[in-house]
This record gives C-alpha cells, sequence and structure tokens, in this order.
C-alpha cells in the first residue's frame, strides 16, 4: 500500500487568493486527490437582498464580485430593469458599457498580476496595480468611489459624466497597448512562464461544460460562447469585436484569451466614446426614478414624487426574470423573483466563478504542487463571488 | 529583463502618504457627512428621515423637532433636533445625499476616518454640522 | 425559422404542464417525477450548459418550494428555464448524472434550501458550517438583526425600517 | 604569534563586515526590488531606510523564541545552526584582494590560501543544504517537509553542474587554490575563455542558493516559506543570515573564478573585488524581480538533460585544449 500525503491548502495561504480551502492528497508531489472547500467567505448577501428594496440592493453586487464592479452592477441594474420592462436612455447605456469595459480591463489586470506573483514574477503585479489605479481614478471622477460605486441607477445613471472623461480614457487607451506589449514581454515570450502554463490544467471543451463553466475557462477552451455574442444586452449588438478563443484549455491559452480580451475592451470603448450620444441619462419615469434634482425646489410634485419613491421603492410587477453579463469571469446572471412588493421574494445570483471552480480538480488530475497555483490563477477566482 | 531594467529608472507611482498625500480627490468623491447650512447660516435639514430610510445599512438616526418661532432652525415645519451618524456602519454609497429633497446632507472629500474607539466614529449633530456655510466645500448658495 | 425551445417544448410534449412566458423568459412547468427525463431531453436538444440550478421559497404558500433549472444552448444562442413545484416533504432527483456541474449546485440548495436530491453522491453542507442548524435561505428562517449603535437611541432593525409592502398580484 | 593574532583580527573583520553586508543586502533588495517595481521601499527607518536591517535585526533577536509542538529539538535548533555557519565557513579561502601593507606588517587579504581550496567552499556549501533538509524535517509540517525534499533533489542536481563548471576552471588555471586561480587571470578572465562554463556556472549558482527563479524550497505561494514556515525569531534570522551570504559567496566565487578577482586597472583589488561581487548580487535581484518560477520537474530536467551533459562537454573540450597546449 502506498502512503498518501493529506495537505491542506489554506483557508490561509497565499495563492488561493481569498479563504479558499483546498484538501489535496499527495504522493510526493503529485495529487491524487482534490477537494475544494468552500464557504469561508458565505456573507449570505441573498438573504440580505431580500430584506431590501431594489434600489437599496444595487449596493450589493459591487461587494459581491469586488474586482468587475461595474458589470456586476450592470448585470442587477438590467435584471431589475428587466423585471419593469423598460430600458435606460441611449446614452446612459452606453456610459455603462464604456465603463462595464474599463471594468473588465481592471479586472483582467488583477488576474494578470496576481497570475504572475503566484508565479513570483513580482514585478508584474506592480505595474498591473498601476494600471489599473488608472482605470480606478476614472471611476473615481464618474462615481466618487473607487470600487463601490452604486453609480447605475434602475433606469439609468446617477449622474451624467463629468468634464474631461472621455479625455481621460482616450488618454488611458491610447498608452494601454504599449504596456501591454510589455506585459506580454515579460510573460509570453519568456520561457519559464510558458514552461510553467502550457499543457497544466487542461479542461476539455466537452468537461468544460459538463461543468458549467463559462468566460474565459470555457472560451480558452474553444468554446466561443460570450454572452455579450450570444444574448446581446446593454447595447452591445452596435459594437464590433472578436471574442478571443484558445484551443488547448490549458492556462497558457486562458491568459492568451484575457490579454485578447483586454485589447478587444479597449477597442470597444473606442467605438463606444466616438459614438457617445447626447441626451437624458435616466428614464422619465416618476414610479423608477428620482425627479432631476433643479426639480425640487420648483415643483411640489417633484417632491412628492421623491418623497414616495425614496420611502416605498419601486414597484415591479410579479414575475420573474433572469438577466446576465459577460463578467471577467464568465456569466454572471441575476435571476430575480419578484411578488409586485417593493423587496423581491428571491435574488438568485448566478456566479462564474462557483462553477469555474468546481472544475478545479478535472484540471489538477496528476498535476502536482505546484500546478495547484497555477490552475487557481488561471480560473480566477474571487471568493465573495464564490461564496456570495 | 530589459523591460524590468527599464523600470529600474522610473521614478515611483506610489506616494509616501501620510508625508504625501494624493493630489486632490476627485470633486465627486464620496468621503464624510457633512450638513450644509444655507448661507444665512440656517440648517437646511428639515428633518423628514428620508436619508433614514434609503441608508441600505441604517447608519443615520434622526430625530424631528417642531420648529417654534423662537427657536427656528431650518426654513421648514421641522429640524432634526438629533442627528447622529454612525460611520462605522456607512458604506459611502451617497443615497443619502441623493434622497435628500433639501440637499442638506453631502458627502465630503476628508477620507481619513480612522479612530481608536467605536463610541468615536457615531458622529453627532455638532460634529456634522457645518462650522459656517460653506465650509464643507458646498456652494451654500446653491439651489439643492 | 424554428426557434431550439419551441423544438424542444415539442419534444417534451405531456410532460410540460404549464409554459409561461415573462419578458421573453420562457418557463417550462415540468411535475417532479418527469424532470430528470426532461433535463436529459433538453441537453439532447442542444441545451448543453447548466448555467444554473437553484430553488425559491414560497412560504407559505403551497407547494412550498420551486427548484429552477436554467440551460443554455451554447451553440444556438438560447435560454430555456424549468421550474418544479415541489413540496416541503418532497426530494428532488439528483442531476448530477447529467452533469457534474450540478454536484455544488445541488449541494448549495440543500444548505440553504434543506431541499434533499436523491442520488447525489456527496450531500453536504457547503457554504455554512457542517454544524450550522437550519437552512437560512428559507423564508421562516429568521433573519438576526441588532440595531444599529448611536448615542442614546435605539432605532428599529435594520429590515423595519421601509415597511414590506403589500404584493400586487397581476 | 603575530600571525595567529592577525588571522584573529581579519576573522572578526570579516565576520562582522559579513554579518552587516548581510544586513544591508537584505536593505539593499528589498530597495531595488521597489525600484524595479515603480515603488519606494522601506525608507522610514533613518534616511533611506538606512537603519531598517538594525531594526529588523533587533526585531528578530528579541523575539519570543517559539517552538511548535512535535518538533525534533535539538536538530530544529541545530538546522539553521548549520546552514549559517557553513555559510560563513566558506570566507576563510576566499581571497578579496592581493597583499597589502598595515602598519609595517604585510597582510594578505584573506584568511587562509588552503592549496585545495575550491574543494573547500564545494563542500562547506553542500552542508549548508543539510540545514534547509534538517530543519524543513525537523518541523514538523507538511510543508516544511516538501520545501526541504524539494531543496535535497535540487542539491543532486545542480551541485554536479556546478562541480562540472568548476573544474574546467581549474583545468584552465592548473590549480586547486582559488589564490592561483585569481593570479592566473592577471592577463585573461577566464569569462572569456570559459564562456559556457560561465553560463553553466551562473545557473547552478541561482540553483544552489535556491533563488528566484529556482527558489523551491521556499516558495512562498506554494508552500509558505518551506522549510522555513515554522521558524521564527533568532532562528530564522540564522536561516536569513545563511542564504544572504550564501549569495554574496557565490557573488564572490563568480567573481574569483570567471572574473579576474581583484584585477582591474587603475582602482585597488580590493575595491575591484566588491564591485564585481556586487554587480553580481545586483544580478541576483535582477532576476527574481523579473523571472517566474520554475517547477521542480522542470528544474530537475533543465539540470540533468541540460547542464551536466553540457557541463561535461565543457570540461572534454577545455581537458583536450590544455593538453594540446601543454604538448
Amino acid at each position: 500500500m502506498k502512503e498518501t500525503l493529506v495537505l491542506n491548502m489554506g483557508p490561509q495561504h497565499p495563492a488561493t487568493h481569498g479563504v479558499l480551502r483546498l484538501v489535496l492528497e499527495l504522493e510526493g508531489e503529485v495529487i491524487l486527490n482534490l477537494e475544494p472547500v468552500i464557504g469561508y467567505l458565505h456573507t449570505g448577501f441573498e438573504k440580505e437582498m431580500e430584506t431590501r428594496t431594489y434600489h437599496q440592493n444595487i449596493v450589493f453586487p459591487p461587494r459581491i464580485e469586488y474586482l468587475a464592479t461595474f458589470i456586476e452592477e450592470q448585470a442587477y441594474v438590467l435584471a431589475v430593469e428587466k423585471l419593469l420592462g423598460i430600458t435606460a436612455p441611449k446614452r446612459a447605456e452606453v456610459i455603462r458599457l464604456i465603463l462595464a469595459e474599463l471594468s473588465r480591463i481592471a479586472s483582467h489586470l488583477v488576474y494578470l498580476g496576481t497570475a504572475a506573483i503566484d508565479l513570483n514574477v513580482t514585478s508584474l503585479l506592480m505595474y498591473c496595480f498601476r494600471d489599473r489605479e488608472e482605470i480606478l481614478d476614472i471611476f473615481e471622477m464618474v462615481s466618487g468611489q473607487r470600487m463601490m460605486h452604486g453609480y447605475f441607477r434602475i433606469g439609468g445613471l446617477q449622474w451624467d459624466l463629468p468634464q474631461g472623461f472621455a479625455e481621460r480614457v482616450q488618454r488611458f487607451l491610447d498608452d494601454f497597448p504599449r504596456r501591454l506589449d510589455e506585459y506580454e514581454t515579460l510573460l509570453t515570450d519568456n520561457l519559464i512562464w510558458r514552461k510553467r502554463t502550457e499543457g497544466v490544467a487542461v479542461l476539455s471543451a466537452e468537461d468544460a461544460i459538463r461543468y458549467g463553466c463559462t468566460g474565459p475557462v470555457l472560451r480558452g477552451s474553444g468554446v466561443s460562447y460570450d454572452v455579450r455574442k450570444a444574448f446581446p444586452y446593454g447595447g452591445y449588438a452596435d459594437y464590433e469585436f472578436d471574442v478571443p478563443v484558445g484551443s488547448n484549455g490549458d492556462a497558457f491559452d486562458r491568459y492568451r484569451v484575457r490579454m485578447d480580451e483586454m485589447r478587444q475592451s479597449r477597442r470597444i470603448i473606442l467605438q463606444a466614446l466616438r459614438g457617445l450620444p447626447e441626451g437624458p441619462i435616466l428614464v422619465d419615469d416618476r414610479k423608477v426614478a428620482l425627479p432631476p434634482r433643479r426639480e425640487l425646489v420648483r415643483s411640489m410634485e417633484a417632491v412628492i414624487h421623491q418623497f414616495k419613491l425614496v420611502s416605498e421603492g419601486i414597484h415591479p410587477p410579479a414575475g420573474e426574470v433572469y438577466a446576465s453579463v459577460e463578467s471577467p469571469r464568465g456569466e454572471k446572471g441575476y435571476y430575480i423573483v419578484s411578488d409586485g412588493s417593493n423587496r423581491p421574494v428571491r435574488v438568485r445570483v448566478r456566479s462564474a466563478s462557483f462553477n469555474n471552480l468546481q472544475a478545479l480538480p478535472v484540471m489538477l488530475r496528476r498535476g502536482t504542487v505546484a500546478d495547484v497555483v497555477v490552475a487557481i490563477a488561471s480560473i480566477d477566482i474571487v471568493l465573495g463571488d464564490v461564496d456570495r | 529583463m530589459a523591460v524590468t531594467f527599464r523600470y529600474l529608472f522610473r521614478p515611483p507611482i506610489t506616494i509616501l502618504y501620510p508625508e504625501a498625500k494624493r493630489a486632490a480627490v476627485q470633486p465627486r468623491f464620496k468621503g464624510r457627512h457633512w450638513l450644509t447650512l444655507y448661507d444665512d447660516g440656517m440648517e437646511r435639514c428639515v428633518g423628514c428621515e428620508l436619508c433614514v430610510i434609503v441608508c441600505p445599512s441604517q447608519a443615520i438616526f434622526v430625530q424631528a423637532g417642531e420648529n417654534t418661532p423662537e427657536h427656528q432652525v431650518s426654513k421648514g415645519e421641522r429640524y432634526a433636533a438629533d442627528f447622529q451618524i454612525n460611520e462605522l456602519r456607512c458604506i459611502f454609497c451617497g443615497f443619502c445625499e441623493e434622497a435628500c429633497p433639501t440637499g442638506a446632507i453631502v458627502l465630503g472629500r476628508e477620507y481619513e476616518l480612522a479612530s481608536f474607539t467605536r463610541d468615536s466614529m457615531i458622529y453627532t449633530k455638532p460634529m456634522l454640522t457645518e462650522p459656517y456655510p460653506g465650509s464643507s466645500g458646498r456652494d451654500p448658495k446653491r439651489e439643492v | 425559422m424554428t426557434r431550439p425551445e419551441d423544438v424542444l417544448v415539442q419534444r417534451l410534449g405531456e410532460a410540460v404542464v404549464e409554459q409561461v412566458r415573462f419578458r421573453d423568459d420562457l418557463t417550462l412547468i415540468v411535475p417532479r417525477e418527469h424532470m430528470l427525463r426532461a433535463l436529459e431531453i433538453a441537453g439532447s436538444t442542444g441545451f448543453r450548459l447548466l448555467t444554473d440550478l437553484t430553488a425559491v421559497d414560497r412560504h407559505p404558500a403551497q407547494p412550498r418550494f420551486d427548484v429552477i433549472y436554467m440551460l443554455t444552448s451554447v451553440e444556438q444562442h438560447a435560454r430555456i428555464r424549468f421550474m418544479v413545484h415541489l413540496a416541503a416533504d418532497q426530494t428532488m432527483p439528483s442531476a448530477t448524472s447529467l452533469w457534474p456541474g450540478a454536484n455544488w449546485l445541488e449541494r448549495e440548495v440543500f444548505d440553504l434550501f434543506g431541499i434533499r436530491f436523491d442520488g447525489h453522491p456527496d450531500l453536504r453542507r457547503i457554504l455554512m458550517p457542517d454544524d450550522w442548524e437550519g437552512h437560512p435561505l428559507r423564508k421562516d428562517y429568521p433573519l438576526v438583526e441588532e440595531p444599529v449603535e448611536f448615542k442614546g437611541h435605539t432605532p428599529k432593525v435594520p429590515s423595519e425600517i421601509i415597511p414590506k409592502s403589500k404584493p400586487k398580484l397581476l | 604569534m603575530i600571525e595567529v593574532a592577525i588571522v584573529a583580527v581579519k576573522s572578526a573583520v570579516l565576520l562582522f563586515i559579513l554579518l552587516t553586508a548581510c544586513a544591508y543586502m537584505t536593505l539593499l533588495e528589498r530597495r531595488l526590488l521597489g525600484k524595479f517595481q515603480v515603488r519606494h521601499g522601506p525608507n522610514r527607518v533613518g534616511p533611506f531606510g538606512l537603519l531598517q536591517p538594525l531594526a529588523d535585526g533587533l526585531k528578530l533577536v528579541f523575539k519570543e523564541s517559539f517552538m511548535p509542538a512535535h518538533v525534533d529539538v535539538i536538530v530544529y535548533w541545530l538546522a539553521p545552526a548549520i546552514s549559517m555557519i557553513a555559510a560563513l565557513f566558506v570566507y576563510a579561502v576566499i581571497p578579496f584582494g592581493p597583499e597589502v601593507t598595515l602598519f609595517g606588517q604585510r597582510v594578505p587579504l584573506r584568511l587562509a590560501d588552503v592549496n585545495v581550496g575550491i574543494l573547500l567552499v564545494l563542500a562547506t556549501s553542500s552542508v549548508g543544504v543539510y540545514g534547509i533538509i534538517l530543519g524543513g524535517w525537523s518541523s514538523n509540517n507538511k510543508y516544511s517537509l516538501l520545501g526541504s525534499l524539494r531543496s535535497s533533489a535540487q542539491l543532486i542536481s545542480y551541485e554536479l553542474a556546478l562541480g562540472l563548471a568548476v573544474i574546467s576552471v581549474v583545468l584552465t588555471a592548473g590549480s586547486l587554490s582559488l589564490v592561483r586561480i585569481v593570479e592566473a587571470q592577471r592577463h585573461v578572465w577566464f569569462v572569456a575563455l570559459q564562456p559556457l562554463g560561465f553560463l553553466i556556472f551562473l545557473i547552478a549558482a541561482v540553483a544552489e542558493t535556491n533563488r528566484a527563479p529556482f527558489d523551491l524550497p521556499e516558495a512562498e505561494q506554494e508552500l509558505i516559506a518551506g522549510y522555513q514556515t515554522e521558524y521564527g525569531g533568532f532562528k530564522f534570522a540564522m536561516f536569513y543570515i545563511g542564504e544572504y551570504v550564501a549569495i554574496v559567496t557565490m557573488s564572490a566565487l563568480a567573481t574569483t573564478l570567471f572574473w579576474g578577482g581583484w584585477w582591474g586597472p587603475l582602482l585597488p583589488g580590493l575595491i575591484w573585488f566588491v564591485f564585481k561581487t556586487l554587480a553580481f548580487v545586483f544580478f541576483f535581484i535582477w532576476l527574481r524581480a523579473t523571472l517566474p518560477r520554475v517547477r521542480h520537474d522542470q528544474l530537475m530536467a533543465l539540470g540533468w538533460k541540460f547542464l551536466i551533459p553540457l557541463g561535461l562537454l565543457n570540461l572534454v573540450v577545455t581537458a583536450v585544449i590544455v593538453v594540446l597546449r601543454q604538448s
């Protein structure tokens, strides 16, 4: 009989990207069995969202998944709008799209930095965070907060864009490809990086679908499924972009897919900036959106609407909807059940990380301890998203 | 390797906090709360409790009091006799600012809100009210 | 052009008790005993991706639970939702034989709603600690709240500050 | 009598310099890494953070000396000591410069000129690895054990390649004494004669010192500092000194064997030696800031399938050339 070593990796471990615990059964350094244990960050967001109004719940999505904040808000807001049967004005939609794509870049940069530091490329983390900081500065400029924005509203946005927004984004995007190339020189052209990621954590397309994987994990395996293309939402149908797809389904392919996605995001933002329409940023429906502030001093009616909307909240019709967006980690969906009251009966957060993480044991069949780190980084989990 | 070598000669991007602060926070920054005044020194808050209701983390407490001709505090019938914000509960979402019909509560620019006791983080009305009109950085003559 | 949903509905035939269409989302209500078969048919019709598996507690209405399966066709870009009405004492057949990815999803539903899945290989709690009592997402599971600290006042607990309005039925 | 005194004084001075240098290397490394990563690095304690090593050292010495349960007490204590002593011991034979005259006494800038100096260096640096292995084993921690296992595997793979590269130099110089080797480089540095040997030596040296990208025994992201996991306070400091002194050693060796030791125009020999050594230390840090870590099976493959055959080839070619030139 062979003796095996059972190793508990985490929940406090530098490379598990949060409080993830892995129970590894090892023979030497080769993994025989692996079981992820989750739930250390379970905060009961779904339950809490049942106790608050639709408007108040806007604050939860970016806290569930704290790397791609605007995409989260977008997902929730779109779900509620679908429930109400309204769409945001065109300008609001485009602004949301720009911010969502910036979020995607910001999130992928965190992936890149952490994936690199998991393989001890310490410098890249700082470079990535430097770029991410610039995006967060733009976010702060727009919403007043760097991460937990609370900027999207049901039916539109809180404010219009500030002065100088387009120039600032443009400046960032102008410089961005050069930096990406620099990072690619550090990693893609690096023999050790390729050796560490190519053929590691392989997931076949069939397995990826059977485990419900989405996002770069699924696309890295060669399945071209992107919610932005498959079920266009929020105006994505109007823009030209490609969906990068890998072929081997290994960690390197996922890395490639994300790198290319950042370039595609840039392409989308540039198109959107050019075609940014003028117009209102909030629907003109007093049952859904607050009246403009300048009306509050002049019109008694506006004040009454304000009081009514704030103190009672929005009353969507009874029914249930599912709306999803393409988050940097995969399909992020909100399934909202309404009974016609001002609070949802049930908010289900379909998180991509949860499903993707489930495929980890498959990826690491007969892998080594050193591969675990690569695999986790390549799934790019956010534990807040997994445990909710 | 050349890439990292190039970086060796670039100036650092981090700042030496706390000696050097961030150049300026954005005008929209959501920081600590202020209760603003009109330029004649009257309080804007009329004690309507909309901020209490909208706050997702229930960090605000308001107790309304009736204005009397001898004791006129705000420009409405009522005023906030007590107004407290538990800054530890606050998530700085800015919903209160948006809900306030008179534009009384605003989120300021200060972000250094650390303290040693929980008690000192419950801001009371004297701490929240602007010392003089406009000291929070908002124009006291603005409409809402 | 026939849409994949329609093809599926046709193939399912009698198994579908009711079709609900709300805001372009198609929900097929299927009795509990036909569910596994229906999922299998859906899988072979092209709905290969089990996007989500979750439940809703309708307490105090009867039957109490809805179990929801959301399927996506990756190639044909179509979605379908299955719903099973389930009484509090009933169990569901496990879908893990069709999708290994259903494993955790079913564990989560078990953990948060207490719905048991027959034939699940490893039905344990997943998000809550192993020795937790009760199932948090059930409507009769009390929300434990504390009023926020203020000086000299004790306000209402958070969930009571905005009163829940009466449900309006369409 | 006076010779003994001189050696004693030299030892003390050297020890002091080494420990200080090692402490300041941590600062240098952190500052440089900071520079590489476009940030500041430690700058709070003293001007430019110059007192930081002192603060760190004091902290480590005065820290509570804890011991986890179930450790093998004697080995647990012994391991860091072995690691540190072995690392320091190498300096007995490294020549820093030519002879200088101090107070009317001719003082060679070395502790001893052993005629098999290079063997001593290789032998003691291998002993240092025992510290790591024993430390990992005695800690009674799975991560530590994995770390020390990796370390032993690494040692076997790279000691050989290192040895082969060094032997080529020895053949070229015709002596095992480090002083003679340096003297043989008066006109041509061996890096010009032995470029392949130098490359092998460099890679093997990085692996030997467990530095990035071959820092598998520590591998923070995988093994949570590996063999050091259960160490703290002064015992940890000993490991640390061992590691950093080893880096200086390898840099000094590279200088001695390939880059002409103290030879250099204009400046005194000692300064050239220090300068060259520092250049290598800088190289080590630069590597750390840039390269990803290799996996242990890839590391072994590199060692066995690539470096050792190349080293053998290099050795054979060198031997043939040396014989041809003599005849």
